[in-house]
């Protein structure tokens, strides 16, 4: 766990940004977000919402797709295949995660058991 | 220097994450002035320029590291010497600890 | 400076230039011409490029931050410099919500208010509250940004001097001009530190502070922030209480 | 008090305790492949309680993440967590709530508890919302606590066919409860564009790929977003 990164590893302009421009910043936005009043669709909470959303999405596809222990003995391709599935049956079932979640199990642990090591 | 587990649960999970919710309650209820939680982060804020201040003293960088250390501890009490002593004037204040120091260096200096 | 209120509003632009001529009239001028020849000599001897101070300059725009971040990148892990400029900037949120609603007109959206809310610093601010008020509503925005950007300008000038000074000066003169942001901050400190939580706090500072760094402590600086404060935080409550 | 056992109950009946059961019983196993220790994963549930941010941090720490980047995406990850907190005090607190009084119910504020007790405080006497906030927490809470226990020890000894689909709920629970909740288009944007970037740039080796692909995909997300109501707008 590299918890240790100096300013050496990412040069300086970059740890001027992330470390001296954002958390400086963050109050003065804070400020501005309050002045403008903080409601749902303030266009900065918009924006950070759909950061924060792409970068889950990042996190959750590097899951499936390089994942390390129990999952990574399932090969890739029933990985995301049990994925598709699961979101087809998802949708089938009018947007609900519950079946989405049991068919993407059952996908891949049948998936797992034919095609497993 | 690998950052130990639950230092990092702490500092890079909780932190970031209960800040939002701390902040929160600040704008919640409506952001005065005095509130103890601004009044608590001032002064940490405050001491942490301190810190900054002594850092620079006591392990100077580069030029500054040529002035003996006493000389710079001296410069600097004159400096807040001549602040109170003369109206609260951070001008002189600046003025007087500079001339401490320079007079110092050529009279002591490496 | 009410006669401004009867006076037809002036163009943008005119608004924009008297800012400027405020900023560069302006008593701030000099601290902030102190300051940041100490900040660009101070960057130079930690090593730092020219761009780097001037860019540091623009987009931080507030010299306790940038001192921090100048002294204790070389040395300390991101993550305590990050902590360390985020505490000691948390002043700028009730600046910004104090000064935002002067500029808020009624067509402008929140999008006018973005440059105005990043040049708000200490000095921007102080003369902002003090001179907008005398101002008709439709000029206040470009006013407030000809004084913010009068005053960075002359920032960012005064620390290209302080970083070329110290790059040629002889030692002598360079350690004068390092010796520059201790006192300037310590002068701006003591000057507005009226309450005694804020003499504390900077008195304890002082003492922890390079007491922690002696002994490695590692997020020495953090835990400085942290002690120091919270003691004279705690000490201020009792008098409050004892009173 | 009475606030708080009504809390309790309406918890503990609630879909979300079925929710939030699976949901870290998935975090659980993962923390257990990612090697931390089970006080560790159980800690993070009850003091962090924020499943993003608790995955994000897994995830980013369990493959060497630089400090700073780990913090930043936690950061931005829960910002969702201010709105919230913000809608839901006017509801909770009365004149006299001190705001030492408010950190421990805002603590369990998170999208399933914010839901319920949005739902339901307004039903109950004002006095005893602070209460049933906390009942309503102190549960789903312990129930997502135990289950990140459950999941942890059940990987060690689950045959790897149970393991992996135990791992395997995280990515498809979330991903189906993101693309369910996505009511703009620039959230689904914002997801296709996280699926696909973030793999694409971890595999090149880049330098904060975990915050490049939110920025680069929100942002063009974002772009959409804005083109797309100027022309609603302009039409």
């Amino acid at each position: 766990m590299n918890m240790a990164a100096t300013m050496m590893e990412i040069g300086p302009i970059f740890a001027l940004i992330l470390v001296g421009f954002l958390p400086n910043e963050v109050w003065r936005v804070l400020g501005l977000m309050l002045v403008s009043g903080l409601d749902e669709d303030s266009q900065i909470l918009v924006w950070v919402r759909a950061v924060a959303t792409a970068m889950l999405a990042g996190v959750l596809a590097q899951l499936v797709l390089s994942s390390s222990g129990a999952l990574g003995t399932v090969p890739v391709g029933v990985r995301v295949g049990a994925a598709l599935l699961g979101f087809a049956a998802f949708l089938i079932g009018k947007r609900s995660v519950f079946l989405g979640v049991l068919t993407g199990e059952l996908a891949i642990v049948a998936g797992a058991l034919v095609f497993g090591t | 220097m690998t950052m130990e587990p639950y230092l990092a649960l702490l500092l890079l999970g909780v932190l970031p994450s209960e800040m939002w919710r701390w902040i929160g309650i600040l704008v919640g209820r409506g952001l005065d002035e005095e509130s103890e939680i601004i009044l608590w982060v001032r002064a940490v804020a405050t001491a942490l320029v301190a810190a900054v201040v002594a850092r620079i003293v006591l392990i100077p960088p580069g030029a500054l590291a040529a002035v003996p250390l006493w000389v710079r501890l001296v410069a600097l009490a004159g400096g807040v010497g001549a602040f109170y002593g003369i109206r609260r004037s951070a001008f002189a204040g600046v003025l007087v600890g500079e001339a401490i120091l320079v007079i110092g260096m050529l009279a002591f200096g490496g | 400076m009410t006669a401004a209120e009867t006076t037809p509003p002036r163009s943008t632009m005119q608004a924009f230039r008297d800012g400027l001529v405020a900023a560069w009239t302006s008593v701030f001028v000099l601290v902030l011409l102190g300051n940041y020849v100490g900040i660009g000599a101070l960057a130079y001897e930690f090593g730092f490029s020219l761009n780097w101070m001037l860019l540091s300059t623009v987009l931080v725009w507030a010299a306790p931050a940038q001192v921090i971040l100048i002294s204790t990148l070389n040395t300390a892990t991101l993550i305590e410099v990050a902590l360390a400029v985020t505490l000691s900037s948390v002043r700028f949120l009730p600046m910004v919500v104090a000064l935002l609603p002067m500029l808020k007109t009624k067509e402008g959206g929140p999008g006018r208010l973005v440059l105005p809310m990043h040049l708000t610093a200490i000095s921007v601010w102080v003369e902002g509250m003090r001179l907008l008020p005398g101002r008709p509503a439709p000029e206040r925005v470009p006013f407030y940004n000809g004084l913010g950007i009068g005053l960075l300008a002359a920032a960012c000038l005064a620390s290209v001097i302080g970083y070329v000074l110290a790059a040629r000066l002889p030692t002598i003169l360079a350690a004068a001009l390092l010796f520059l942001t201790p006192m300037a901050l310590l002068m701006s400190v003591s000057r507005n530190s009226k309450t005694l939580i804020d003499k504390l706090a900077f008195g304890f500072g002082l003492v922890v502070g390079p007491v922690l760094a002696a002994h490695k402590v590692g997020l020495d600086l953090m835990w400085t922030g942290l002690i120091a404060g919270t003691a004279a935080y705690v000490i201020h409550r009792i008098r409050e209480a004892a009173r | 008090m009475a606030g708080f056992l009504l809390g309790v109950r309406t918890a503990s009946t609630s879909v979300f305790a079925f929710v939030i059961a699976v949901t870290y019983i998935g975090f659980g196993a993962l923390c257990h492949d990612y090697g931390f220790p089970v006080g560790w994963a159980m800690l993070s549930t009850a003091i962090q309680w924020a499943g993003p941010a608790q995955v994000i941090l897994v995830t980013a720490l369990g493959s060497g993440t630089a400090a700073i980047e780990t913090a930043v995406a936690v950061g931005l990850s829960s910002v969702r967590l201010l709105p919230l907190v913000v809608a839901l005090l006017p509801v909770v607190k009365s004149e006299r709530t001190k705001p030492w009084q408010l950190i421990v119910p805002v603590h369990f504020m998170a999208v399933s508890v914010w839901i319920e007790s949005m739902r339901l405080a307004p039903s109950i006497p004002r006095e005893q919302r602070i209460g049933f906030c906390n009942g309503l927490g102190t549960t789903l809470v312990s129930i997502g606590v135990i289950c990140t226990g459950i999941g942890y020890y059940m990987q060690g000894i689950l045959p790897l066919v149970f393991g992996a689909a135990a791992m395997f709920i995280t990515p498809i629970s979330f991903l189906t409860s993101a693309v369910r909740g996505a009511r703009l288009l620039m959230e689904k944007a914002a997801l296709i564009f996280g699926l696909t970037l973030g793999p694409l740039l971890a595999l090149n080796k880049i330098e904060f790929d975990l915050l490049w692909t939110g920025v680069i995909g929100g942002t063009i997300a974002y772009g959409i977003h804005r083109v797309q109501r100027m022309r609603s707008a302009g039409s």
